[in-house]
């Protein structure tokens, strides 16, 4: 009976996994291409539907004896996982459809995919936090490498493969460290062990070197630019957020859990690596004449603040990143899946920014969404993206890193350089060649106007979202204090 | 009696002759077996732990490591196959075409 | 014997696995990981973990390898390579990065201090068994268990997505 | 009357709503106008229900619940005296915006009227907000439609213009962010239990004082973003390239409103949070102010384009606001807020004006004029009354401010050297001679130009849009008083409080020097206090 309760604690999952088997089949029936994104959005919407309820009416418990967790941080990250999951489904068929590379096989990798990012997500056990990250990446692998015809294609999937299977062997061999050292691969345990020792801190610092990787921090960035540039664009937009968000989701409730005594002794690593990534990311992003690298280098741009949260160490800190991952995911998601609408109408590798020029004026819809999305990436208020960051640095600040936020800010700023650069072609430059662009599709529009709107929403009252966050980790604390 | 040092002792020299290796060959599949010569150096130090502490979950975890291997496996020749389609070459030092 | 047996062991892995990496032709290097994976299994016997020796042997010697060796003919990559023609900076970086990393696994190794439980032989016996793993794998660690079945899935169809060449592309609109 | 704030701020966002429905462009501007001009009406009774004997306290208020949760950061709008006139100001520019563009404005009239309603809104919400963050919010909401507005309808270097704007504004504003959150975890340990806040009221109030070395570097991170703004002197270089370039809309907006939201801030936020280091700095701030305002004049004088001079000299009456911002007495500071007003009047009807004779002729060049009086002789009635207006002619209204503000800078005990009011005054002469000897190329002379001679005179949207702007100019000219009297109170009692607020945060740092840097106590001048360096001498006199 305590099985059957599991599943329901961890129905949305359950509902992405059986979906994903139910569409393989359906393309084992040769069902037509119609049919299996329909059921696929079938089995996202319905576990969807429950991800949301979790989020709000689960309770914070662990099930399936101490391999995962339901309810709070495990319920958001469920949530996130599978929003920018639906949304991304969205995108990808009328992409691949445009690109003339929709295959069948794409959508039960995804709701894979989408299942190891919740099993991540939810992980309490670094048990299965290793087979949940597998079962990410090793479908990311595959998906990096749809557009297979296409040299760009295959070489981002091969970088993609061989960075990330290389990182999972450090990823072991921390796990393996921290069982020896402590006994166990349980969070809890781990985080009871106080002794320290060389094999401990040998392990957790292998540890956390692969998630650098798996984050796509500075310096452990290099497959980044090339994977995102040469994946599909929607896939990117489905690895920068959904996927980004499991592994930091998994991030977090590693340092909360296993390693809360330790995790102040972090922050100078934090630190340091924030700085880096924020720095080398925005610099490097603002040379970008690509649309996508730009945006690629703008993620890890993005990773370097997520990490000042880190670097914060305090519950303040944890929830600003868990916030952040929200708005990122809205942002994000919508931002590139702008930027396939404009590459859809033209050639796989139409990206560079001055073919954007004047193309705002075309359908005026997508470049007012296109300038919502960048500005709210830039950090501009009122969009999500302002309230994100303003709740990074601030955690930063009460931490004590003035000058680590400071240089925050002033990356954020450089990055509104390149991130207007965009808008000063869509807007501001004549267009050179006759570009027509096509009438986007009613759901594909409708979903882009839906991210914006949630975009600007939680940019003007993030008041809901933020106590439920806070709430995630802290039994007193805080709440009490509060007028 | 043989200690458990040593089994870590022979475990981290092969996971450093796996890094070695993927850092040094070029022949993409060459890179894998040295990706597979390192989660296999792994599993020696998990089930030597596993095994002088009495506890079984570290052999079950090498126990997911098989599977995981087996399934980079499938997927990493795959991508090899789809590069060979597009008559690359398999030397990992000539794919270039993505740079900063 | 104990000793020497783990002394034997040892230097065919270290050896094979050394041959592996700097041995020329693709295919001897495949044939090299083989051999290194069967002594792999002669640890886990001498570590009393009898059912990870028999499937160590069988997926990764049995399945794994084939599957490389396969691909290796089929895309007729069994050319020799030149390893050390010239030496770049790249390399440098990679034995610089080698030393440090097993000067510290060596270092963590050797500091390991006595914090084990006593366990007996017995003990140390039973652990490494089918029932054990059988056992816990199906309770405690049913929910990893059965995402590794999707993974084993989702690896099959993402092979599939790659791999296969001609897959009906309906057009739509 | 709370509603009828709020009413105010966000109906341009309705009517923004009109415009994306709207199918014509003449329904476009249509309801642009009317959302504009329903505004101005709305916000017409906040000024006759202003309680003037009460206008350090904050009127109209309203008050939201918690925004972000964990932080006090409140949706807290209303208007006191300080920002009861350029609240005003907005709301009255906003229809004159809307009808001076109302033909010239060819390409994309739809968005172009969107982005004025987002940058009213923006603007009105900046002078009501009452509390640090919301305040931070629409300052940077602000800079969204000027961006576009100087990028899509500007001039031919349009791209650079807008983007050195929105950048040099940016990275100002970041930094005060940092400075703000900062301010708000302080006063939160100080003052609210460990929670963050953010509410100017509490912020400025007496309970809440700031050490001084916190207050430097507090200061200088508010006053960057504030002095980008303004522009002060060595940040100026933004300002002449925006105003050249933007659309005649633009530039109105730029120079009667924004520029205010710097010496606004100056004033709403520096002074009360840092009154110490206020008061250090001012001589630094005065000299950079009198350089300002007599470069900027220079500078103007030898400009052969029109819309350049007038930027200019925009750059030398403000310095004029922040020489008495910073002259910290209630003549300084009155003269300072009726000059903000006045610049935003004066110069308004300037860019105004330029933009309507670029309307017709397409050229903005000094050389490309003379003689125009003859052919348009409204025009140049029109023309003139601005110019006397920039130039500080008695009787109009910028001579009381510039009157105020050097009163303010000759007595100031802040400022503490008389001859920055004196090279200060040299800027009212250097104005007249640039702004003179413009007109008289421009209106005098005998008419060269082929073109210039068919030139049509104003018809009468454009005199009708000028009538009002001209009607203050008089007005503020000849009974200041109905205008000074919203701020006096306040101003008088702002200080009082800033110069007690200072004495205490002086004594702490007297009663704990020794934790005090040696910089800090000699820039502020800390002798240990009474008590602690008579101690030791009694110890002696017993022995």
């Amino acid at each position: 009976m305590e099985l059957v309760s599991d599943f329901l604690q961890y129905l949305p999952a359950s509902i992405v996994a059986a979906g994903g088997l139910t569409v393989m089949m359906l393309d084992g029936y040769k069902a037509r291409s119609r049919t299996i994104y329909t059921t696929t959005m079938m089995f996202l919407g319905v576990a969807l539907a429950f991800a949301t309820y979790d989020l709000f009416y689960a309770e914070d418990q662990i099930i399936f004896s101490g391999m995962a967790g339901a309810g709070g941080t495990a319920a958001f990250g469920t949530f996130i996982v599978v929003f920018g999951t639906f949304f991304t489904v969205i995108l990808t068929h009328d992409y691949l459809v445009g690109v003339k590379h929709n295959f069948p096989q794409v959508y039960p990798m995804i709701m894979f995919c989408t299942f190891g990012m919740i099993v991540l997500a939810t992980a309490t056990d670094l048990v299965t936090v290793f087979v949940g990250l597998e079962t990410m990446s090793i479908c990311l692998y595959a998906l990096a490498g749809i557009l297979k015809d296409k040299r760009l294609g295959v070489e981002s999937a091969l970088k993609y493969f061989i960075m990330g299977a290389f990182s999972t062997g450090f990823f072991l061999y921390g796990i393996s460290l921290l069982y020896g050292a402590t006994g166990s691969t349980s969070l809890e345990v781990i985080g009871a062990y106080t002794d320290g020792g060389l094999i401990y801190w040998g392990g957790v610092s292998l540890l956390l070197v692969a998630f650098m990787f798996k984050i796509s921090a500075v310096p452990f960035h290099m497959w980044t630019p090339d994977v995102y540039t040469g994946s599909p664009t929607t896939i990117t937009a489905y690895m920068s957020t959904a996927g980004k968000t499991a592994s930091f989701v998994a991030l977090v409730l590693v340092l909360d859990r296993a390693l809360p005594n330790v995790s102040s002794e972090l922050t100078t690593m934090f630190s340091v690596i924030a700085v880096m990534t924020m720095v080398l990311g925005n610099v490097v992003a603002m040379v970008q004449d690509n649309v996508k690298r730009m945006l690629a280098y703008s993620s890890i741009a993005h990773v370097g603040y997520l990490l000042v949260g880190l670097a914060a160490g305090t519950v303040a800190g944890y929830s600003a990143v868990l916030f952040y991952l929200l708005a990122y995911t809205f942002m994000n998601v919508g931002a590139f899946g702008v930027v396939a609408y404009y590459e859809k109408n033209h050639d796989v590798h139409f990206n560079s920014v001055e073919s954007y020029a004047g193309l705002g004026y075309q359908k005026p819809i997508m470049g007012v969404l296109l300038s919502i999305f960048l500005f709210s990436l830039a950090g501009i208020p009122i969009s999500a993206g302002f309230n994100a960051k303003y709740l990074v640095f601030s955690a930063g600040i009460e931490a004590g890193l003035v000058g680590l936020v400071i240089v925050g800010v002033l990356a954020s700023a450089a990055s509104a350089y390149y991130y207007l650069r965009v808008m000063v072609y869509l807007y501001f430059r004549e267009g050179k060649e006759n570009v027509t662009l096509m009438t986007p599709k009613k759901v594909y529009s409708f979903s882009l106007v839906f991210l914006a709107v949630l975009t600007l929403y939680f940019g003007v009252v993030p008041a809901g979202v933020t106590e439920l966050i806070f709430g995630f980790f802290s039994e007193g604390g805080i709440v009490e204090a509060l007028p | 009696m043989v200690g458990l040092e040593w089994y870590l002792g022979v475990s981290a020299m092969l996971f450093v002759i796996g890094v070695l290796g993927v850092l040094i060959r070029k022949n993409a599949i060459v890179v894998f077996m040295c990706v597979e010569l390192m989660l296999s150096a792994v599993n020696i130090s998990l089930v030597a732990f596993s095994s002088f502490m009495g506890d079984v979950h570290g052999m079950i975890l090498v126990f997911f490591v098989l599977c995981v291997a087996a399934a980079e496996a499938c997927v990493g020749l795959a991508i090899v196959i789809a590069i060979y389609r597009n008559n690359i070459t398999a030397d990992i030092s000539k794919i270039n075409l993505l740079r900063w | 014997m104990e000793t020497f047996f783990f002394v034997f062991i040892a230097t065919f892995a270290i050896g094979t696995a050394l041959a592996m990496v700097f041995s020329r032709n693709t295919v001897n290097s495949a044939l090299f990981l083989i051999l290194h994976m069967l002594s792999i299994s002669g640890f886990y016997l001498s570590l009393n973990a009898q059912f990870l020796a028999v499937i160590q042997i069988l997926v990764y010697a049995g399945a794994i390898m084939v599957l490389f060796l396969f691909v290796i003919m089929v895309l007729n990559m069994d050319e020799d390579e030149t390893i050390f023609s010239q030496v770049d900076f790249k390399q440098i970086f990679a034995f610089l990065l080698a030393i440090v990393v097993f000067a510290q696994l060596i270092y963590i190794g050797g500091e390991f201090t006595g914090t084990l439980p006593d366990v007996s032989t017995q003990e140390m016996m039973a652990v490494g068994t089918v029932e054990a793993i059988g056992d816990e794998l199906f309770t405690t660690f049913l929910l990893p268990f059965e995402a590794t079945a999707i993974l084993l899935t989702a690896a099959v169809v993402g092979a599939m997505l790659l791999a296969q060449q001609n897959i009906n592309v309906e057009d739509e609109n | 009357m709370e509603t009828l704030l709020n009413l105010t701020i966000y109906l341009p966002l309705l009517g923004l709503i009109g415009i994306l429905a709207a199918r014509s462009e003449d329904a476009v501007k249509w309801i642009a106008l009317a959302a504009t001009s329903v505004t101005f009406a709305v916000s017409l009774p906040l000024i006759f229900n202003f309680d003037v004997a009460s206008s350090d306290t904050a009127q109209f208020v309203t008050e939201s619940g918690s925004l972000v949760f964990g932080l006090d950061i409140k949706y807290i709008v209303g208007l006191d005296g300080l920002s009861l006139l350029l609240f005003m100001l907005t709301t009255f520019f906003g229809p004159i915006v809307v009808l001076g563009a109302w033909t010239s404005v060819k390409k994309h009239v739809a968005g172009f009227y969107s982005m004025l309603m987002i940058l009213q809104t923006g603007s009105l919400g900046v002078f009501a907000s009452l509390d640090l963050v919301v305040f931070y919010v629409f300052f940077e909401l602000t800079l969204i439609p000027m961006y576009f507005l100087i990028g899509i309808w500007g001039g031919s270097g349009r791209i650079a213009a807008t983007i050195k704007f929105f950048l040099y504004t940016l990275v100002g504003s970041l930094i005060m962010l940092v400075a703000l959150v900062y301010v708000g975890y302080h006063a939160g340990a100080a003052i609210n239990n460990g929670v963050f806040i953010s509410d100017w009221r509490v912020l400025s109030g007496m309970e809440y004082q700031i050490g001084l070395v916190e207050q430097t570097w507090l200061f200088l991170a508010f006053a960057l973003a504030f002095f980008i703004k303004v522009p002060l002197f060595p940040f100026h270089t933004w300002l002449p390239y925006a105003h050249t370039e933007a659309p005649t809309a633009g530039s109105v907006v730029l120079a009667a409103i924004m520029l205010k939201m710097g010496t606004y801030g100056l004033i709403r936020f520096c002074l009360p949070l840092f009154p110490n280091a206020m008061l250090e700095f001012a001589p630094y701030i005065a000299f950079l102010a009198v350089i300002g305002i007599v470069y900027g004049a220079l500078v103007a004088m030898v400009q052969k384009d029109v819309k350049k001079l007038v930027a200019y000299s925009s750059v030398s009456h403000l310095g004029f606001v922040v020489l008495g911002l910073f002259a910290l007495n209630v003549i300084g500071v009155q003269g300072a807020i009726i000059q903000m007003i006045n610049h935003g009047l004066s110069t308004g009807a300037l860019f105004l004006i330029v933009g309507m004779i670029y309307d017709r002729r397409h050229s903005r060049q000094i050389e490309d004029f003379g003689g125009i009086t003859t052919i348009m002789p409204v025009f140049a009635v029109m023309f003139m009354l601005a110019a006397f207006s920039s130039i500080g002619l008695p009787g109009l209204n910028g001579f009381v401010g510039e009157f105020l503000i050097l009163m303010g800078a000759f007595t100031s005990e802040s400022i503490g050297n008389i001859w920055f009011a004196i090279v200060a005054t040299t800027g009212v002469i250097l104005a007249a001679i640039y702004m003179l000897w413009m007109f008289q190329r421009v209106m005098f002379g005998p008419v060269t130009k082929e073109e210039n001679k068919n030139l049509k005179d104003l018809n009468a949207r454009e005199i009708g849009l000028l009538i009002p702007v001209m009607i203050f100019i008089i007005w503020i000219g000849v009974r200041p008083t109905h205008f000074t009297q919203y701020s006096e109170h306040q101003v008088t009692v702002l200080l009082e409080q800033a110069d007690e607020k200072r004495i205490a945060v002086i004594e702490s740092a007297q009663n704990d020097i020794h934790n005090l840097p040696n910089w800090a106590s000699k820039f502020y001048d800390i002798t240990p206090s009474l008590a602690e360096a008579t101690t030791p001498k009694t110890d002696q006199d017993e022995r």
